[in-house]
């Protein structure tokens, strides 16, 4: 086992994107992520990968597509103003089928908003990174540590389904520093028969492309997408149970809020009231399975965000409204303090008699 | 004179696949399609070339060339062809734009890619209007030019000035060569076939970045004969965007970019300081 | 003796290559259509061809392939 | 009954920028770090760009950290006047407040709480150790807390002082016993 | 009562903005939309107005956002991909406060995808046009009179609630020919006291802006901003009812999918089987208390959409799981046949025993 | 010499607030505010200008002129004061940008904005670095320049080169004027205080599109005090962006960029049809 | 029974680009505004760019239009080839097929409909019509439909014929008419 | 007498005024701090003021009111 070390969440998606083998890094300056592109800055001249500041976020996102195309690891960061920049290239990947990182550091919005954490682009997300069906696996981490394990986790999971898959972290989870222990280097990689390398006359030529001007061609190509999107469906939902199995009021809170949202369980629990978290870790696709199998003992449900209300819905999608769903947020940049999630089970424990 | 065994003297390059493209009649887009091909076979490239189609009229480029092909996002194939080279820096990798995709969409992208000195080769296609979506206003458009968008001929007032691209890009020190030539004869498009060559020269010679301009046309939209598209094409738009070389960094006497940057910048400490 | 030969198939009857020939031996032939609806291009006088290849040159469609003897 | 730091300690750093709070900050993380604990160190990034406060928030606990703001502190450590001000309210009852009292002239009262001056950019300048009044405070808290075991505040320090400033860490470990022995 | 008149429904909705005031248009070409640009370079030198092709999708955004806080009626207009470019520029309107309309005639997707018409951006539309929290009014015509009445609405709704109103049509809706009657010419507008028209020394700066560099500030503004849409949740859901009252399958598609679902309806009351339509004219605000009210009646609902099946979640959320909701839907541009959709709700009537 | 009653010679221009500004002590973002305020009072134009304020370390601006403000997306300035000025001709409309919002990411806005001859003025402040996000690399950080995200110093080999603006833009027909300054100096603050008010004056007078370019610093991501870091500016930005008059279209004997566009291309026959 | 065209009537107009496929579809829907009808004219836009086939589908009915998109024509107007192929299997049995005989060499059998052979562009080219064959199948559609009134359809050219090209408008009637006297 | 005033609420004790003035008469007051935390800048001798405002002209606050008499 490695040593465990201090560092910044932002810092350790980059180095353990690095051991992931992402050599290809493009990026824009923006807060509260800046720091991924300075350690990348640093790192890749020193092994020959290539660190480079795009012009915008639409060059990074298009130099992904170019990266991802040409067969290589590679990856894009930025915060929430950016990544609305980024939907078209997006989109274009997921219609592509091309393989690419793409961390959002959320900050407060809309607009240029704040500069504090948040988790606002939760729809935008999980719903529409950009036009079109489509589709992309969401982690969201909620210590340092799973920022390394999830990003290097969203390397391999680009490249077994051939898609952009995104990490939905927050100015906490990126600025904050924790102990975190990065996984080891990887040395092996996925054959990409299917990159654009140059054909070097040894295969008819390969071909990126997301354009399919007949209807039905397209349709039958996205049927053939969802076919995959089903497949991960079923198999890469991801959550953490904490004291669920005997609560009668289950919190989902994902990423920093899901910090707090422990804290208040925690205290619940003290207090008497059989709270427990049920955290996503994948956001898309949203842990039905284990949310579904809460049903059973669970009263009621409460959805803690950073935002204005939004996993929300999955979670009454999730459980068919067999109980009260509800919802607890602060938003702009303020981070809930575990006092107000308290108060709100306590307040949802009353009313459903818990 | 006795007959020689005849032999094929013009075909159709090996580098283009056997398809028959899209484009309307007489549309040049296949002339520089084949110039391209040309120079891929000449230079025996094809293995190792990838080239970035745009979205506009040649959108369907990676259907015809038999090289490696990536469709890019509408004005982004220069960043799309910049991770390429990053990724193969051995390969040669060359953009295909147009107008509105190199110089409305795709200005920012355009100028990075040309001040960052990418070892690649863009081929610009210039016919002075959006073809793909039915003859729009293009940024290159010239006054007066009556398109969709400018129905009342290109008002300088409220729609501005054609901007001539390689006299925007000529003076950024990452640009090793720009060229604008035209096809409309058989000793144009020869010597479009030299410049193209060239650009893909200069680029196996890690030089910097290099652009060929063609002055192209678009019967269809412009609503004439291919003829006579031709010739509006040289009365109106040759005057418009001169042919010639904008930069040549070689016959500047320059090895690459980096070499006559630093002369440029001889006078700033910060610039010259390796040379310490 | 050169010639050109029009793969048909490729020609879109646009003519570039009608108005390149210096020899003025190359026409549209009004009395034939293609799949495509456009009449293609002919050598009407193989005998003056020299190859020179300004057709071929002109073609956007690479319709022309010219034979040299 | 005093609270026991080495169970759970919450601590704000708080000053102006460029004093060093963060690095105060990281010392306290490394040395809870390497004691086994559960550690968590968050700076603020508020509306100032350059030159106005700064500060964090660290936390070293025996249990996984929750949110790692810190919002009602153990220990503020100040080194500005407004920092003072800011935070001396959110001090639980029974913490602790340590200021440099070089740079800060008026300290409101609370008698619930413990107020420890030191006069740390005095001592600093004084010793040598210009710019180290930071380190000086951390020691004091260390003094004040017992947090965690003498061995990780050492080794801290030679944890997060890179490779390539080691002359810089004789200086730092004498300012951290100064401030362990005030 | 004016005279009927045949034009495409792109023409429609530029002829109707005309009426409602707008006299500013940026846009940027892209099929299935140019006729939008067309009509309006034609018409705005004539009457004052200023028409500007813009360099892009994302200077068009800026242009609207712009005039918007000049106080003018403006609107821009574009198609999937250059939509997912807007995204940015959208939620600085919506962080803003400044009203303007925006025109989506969707195609098929992800990425260039096709140029056939698709309904594929409704949870774009619906739920992230952009970062962070933030909603706007989405209108769905289906007719091309729906197309002018429903943009000429849009510029009041924009007007009153002081946000981005967003036209989602698709290039079914554009391209088609019907008959329209257009508005009446607007001639009074409300007036515009925060508009940056210059304060000419009357009154204090005026100033457009969506930052907030205090989290709690931030929050503050969006709590204000959550209140108005509250109220538009309440006062302006719009859907139409058909054959709807004593309706066992509910089908729900809003429109250019209305239009086919609607003959589909016919099709199975000719069959005996009791189905309705149900055709929201506002997808943000859904119309969730009409869909509720059926719910004493339906026995199952049907969502019929062009795409993979977006807006049945929210069919789902409306009537809270209390009878199956299925989906039916074309996608990449392929446009469904009626007997597609008739074959899908006898399949349903017979699940259900209706 | 009995002493005159006191006057005041110099205070703070009434266009600019009573507020204290965040910026870094020593930062000449302050100074150039002053200037255009300067300007605006003395032309009088306090009531009739929109200002437009950038994404970077002068995002604040809008709380600090008095006029009426509007706060961009990050390098989408040039397109606001574009539809602000289309919406009210008669108002003075100005952006104020940094170098990573004017040539960075809005890039295609500056050139479009330029080409169409937009009769906007806008403050291009150039510090070689991105202020606001804590200092990387801008667009026209120079050779060797240490930044966060170029921290072996700016290499060109990967990273490219910087842009020069006023080279940039100063072939494009819709500029009229366009002058780099800096302000190191009372004398050459004064002549930048000349040139902001030079060109809303031009702008006043409808000419086309300006554009003023301030060289300044940023002490705090230079990682120098404010004295030390106009020295490095005056060593390595100056000799790299040479202070001057780029273009000034009525110097060139012209009364608009219309008139000096049409005589550039009096031999294009569609371009000089009116003059049939 | 054959179907009454005055209440129901689905048209595809198919041919190259160019032959004015869709301006004759424009004159259908007219017209059957003109009579009060819900009427739809829907152009395709598929997968050739330029020079490839053209078409478009129009509805004139007493119902309210649902998909403007017609699949299952009761009328295919066909100018080319390519056309009279793609589509002569979608007519519905007891429709029609009306084809430009001057254009379209090969038309397969089919027993269940009717065909309808105009040699409509060597009749314009003779009655110095150039370029409205179009226009003379549009008379013949009628001829063989009656989906509308006389009056309208008449009524319907002046009406979409623009001012400024209004000596267009007699060529148009007198093919207008020719082709419904076929 | 000219003069300079220095509103300290405003000045960040940056130093260009000192630099700038040409009489060298204005220094930043090491001995008090502002509330921002800066030492303000003063005119140390009232008497050779010439209100040429070089300073005022470099101060990046406007820190800086120039009186002549
Ligand atoms: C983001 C985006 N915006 C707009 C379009 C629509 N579009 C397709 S091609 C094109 C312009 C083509 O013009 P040009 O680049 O000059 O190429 P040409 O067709 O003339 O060769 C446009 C605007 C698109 N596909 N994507
Ligand atoms: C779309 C977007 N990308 C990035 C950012 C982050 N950002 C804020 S300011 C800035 C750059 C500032 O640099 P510059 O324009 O040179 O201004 P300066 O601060 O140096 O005056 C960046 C990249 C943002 N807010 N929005
Ligand atoms: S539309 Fe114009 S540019 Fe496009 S293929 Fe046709 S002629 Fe060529
Ligand atoms: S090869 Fe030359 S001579 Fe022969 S047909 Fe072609 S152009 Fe004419
Ligand atoms: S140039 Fe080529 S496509 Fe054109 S007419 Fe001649 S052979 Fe045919
Ligand atoms: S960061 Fe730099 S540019 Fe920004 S205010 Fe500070 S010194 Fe000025
Ligand atoms: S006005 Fe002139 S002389 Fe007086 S203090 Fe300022 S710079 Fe010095
Ligand atoms: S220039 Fe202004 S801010 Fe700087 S020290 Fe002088 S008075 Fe203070
Ligand atoms: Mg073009
Ligand atoms: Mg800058």
């Amino acid at each position: 086992m490695g040593e465990k070390v201090l560092m910044k969440g932002n810092e350790a998606v980059a180095a353990s994107a690095v051991r992931a083998g992402c050599r290809y890094y493009f990026g824009y300056p923006i807060t509260p992520q800046t720091e991924v592109a300075a350690y990348m800055s640093k790192i890749m001249p020193k092994i020959g990968g290539t660190f480079l500041q795009a012009e915008s976020e639409i060059a990074a996102i298009n130099m992904l597509y170019g990266a991802g195309a040409a067969g290589a690891r590679a990856m894009t960061s930025s915060s929430s103003p950016g990544i609305s920049l980024k939907g078209e290239g997006i989109s274009y990947m997921a219609g592509a089928d091309l393989p690419g990182v793409i961390l959002n550091v959320e900050r407060g919005g809309p607009g240029l908003g704040s500069i504090q954490p948040s988790q606002q682009d939760y729809w935008q997300a999980t719903r529409a990174m950009g036009h079109g069906d489509s589709r992309h696996i969401v982690y969201a981490p909620n210590t340092v540590q799973e920022m390394a394990d999830l990003v290097y986790l969203a390397f391999d999971k680009a490249d077994e389904y051939l898609m952009p898959v995104v990490l939905l972290a927050d100015g906490l989870l990126g600025q904050m520093m924790e102990p975190v222990e990065l996984p080891p280097e990887k040395t092996e990689f996925p054959e990409k028969p299917w990159a654009t390398t140059g054909h070097h006359n040894k295969r008819p030529h390969n071909v990126a492309n997301s354009l399919y001007l007949q209807a039905d061609k397209l349709e039958a190509k996205l049927r053939e997408r969802y076919a995959r999107y089903e497949q991960i469906e079923k198999t890469e939902q991801r959550s953490e149970a904490f004291m669920v199995d005997d609560a009668d009021i289950v919190v989902v809170a994902f990423g920093a809020s899901a910090r707090i949202a422990r804290s208040a369980v925690v205290s619940a629990r003290a207090q008497g009231i059989k709270a427990g978290l049920l955290r996503p870790i994948t956001l898309w696709p949203f842990p039905n399975d284990s949310l579904e199998a809460t049903v059973p003992q669970a009263k009621a449900y409460l959805s803690v965000e950073m935002n204005m209300g939004q996993m929300v819905d999955d979670v009454r999608l999730a459980v068919h409204d067999a109980h009260p769903v509800r919802f607890y947020g602060r938003t702009g940049g303020v981070i809930p303090a575990p006092g107000e999630v308290l108060d709100a089970i306590a307040k949802l424990a009353q009313e459903v008699g818990a | 004179m006795a007959d020689k065994e005849p032999r094929i003297v013009f075909q159709r390059p090996k580098s283009l696949l056997p398809v028959q493209m899209h484009y309307c009649p007489g549309c040049p887009h296949g002339i520089v399609h084949r110039l391209i091909g040309e120079a891929i076979d000449k230079m025996g490239i094809e293995g190792t070339t990838v080239g970035v189609a745009p979205v506009g009229c040649a959108v369907m480029a990676y259907d015809y060339f038999a090289c490696d092909m990536i469709e890019a996002a509408h004005g982004r194939a220069p960043a799309v062809a910049t991770a390429v080279k990053r990724v193969h820096p051995e390969n040669i990798v060359f953009s295909y734009q147009g107008d509105g995709d190199l110089a409305s969409i795709g200005m920012a992208e355009t100028v990075h890619a040309a001040t960052r000195g990418e070892n690649i080769t863009v081929i610009f296609y210039n016919n002075a209007i959006y073809g793909m979506t039915g003859g729009q206003m293009a940024p290159t458009s010239l006054p007066h030019q009556v398109t969709q968008t400018s129905p009342y001929g290109r008002d300088v007032h409220t729609a501005g000035y054609p901007i001539r691209v390689c006299e925007l890009l000529k003076d950024l020190d990452g640009v090793a060569y720009l060229e604008r030539v035209t096809v409309d004869t058989p000793s144009h498009v020869r010597k479009a076939k030299r410049a193209i060559q060239k650009a893909f020269t200069y680029q196996q010679e890690k030089r910097g970045y290099t652009l060929i301009e063609i002055v192209g046309t678009c019967s269809t939209n412009w609503g004439m004969t291919p003829l006579e598209s031709m010739d509006w094409m040289r009365e109106n738009m040759l005057p418009y965007y001169p042919l010639g070389v904008y930069k040549d960094i070689v016959a500047e006497g320059y090895e690459n970019i980096h070499e006559a940057a630093k002369d440029r910048a001889k006078n700033v400490p910060i610039v010259m300081q390796e040379a310490n | 003796m050169s010639r050109i030969i029009v793969d048909e198939t490729y020609c879109k009857g646009c003519g570039l290559c009608v108005d390149a020939c210096p020899e003025g031996i190359v026409e549209l032939d009004q009395t034939r259509i293609n799949a495509k609806g456009y009449h293609p291009a002919v050598l009407v006088d193989e005998a003056k061809c020299t190859a020179c290849s300004s057709c071929a040159t002109m073609c956007p469609d690479m319709a022309i392939t010219v034979w040299r003897s | 009954m005093p609270k026991d730091y080495s169970k759970d300690l919450k601590i704000i750093f708080a000053g102006f920028g460029g004093q060093g709070l963060l690095f105060a900050g990281k010392i306290v993380a490394q040395a809870g770090l390497l004691d086994g604990k559960e550690v968590s160190w968050l700076p603020s990034y508020g509306p100032e760009m350059r030159g106005g406060t700064c500060n964090c928030s660290v936390t070293v606990s025996t249990d996984p950290v929750g949110s790692p703001l810190v919002v009602e502190p153990d220990v503020v450590v100040a080194m500005n006047q407004p920092s003072v001000y800011k935070f001396i309210d959110a001090v639980v009852p029974g913490g602790l407040m340590i200021v440099d009292s070089t740079l800060v002239p008026d300290i409101p009262e609370r008698d619930d709480i413990a107020i420890v001056k030191v006069p740390s950019t005095q001592l600093a300048d004084e010793a040598g150790f210009k710019q180290l009044a930071n380190v000086i405070l951390t020691g004091k808290l260390y003094a004040e807390t017992k947090f965690c075991s003498k061995d990780a505040i050492d080794a801290a320090l030679t944890k997060i002082i890179p490779a390539r400033k080691a002359k810089l860490l004789e200086p730092n470990q004498k300012a951290l016993a100064m401030g362990m022995d005030l």
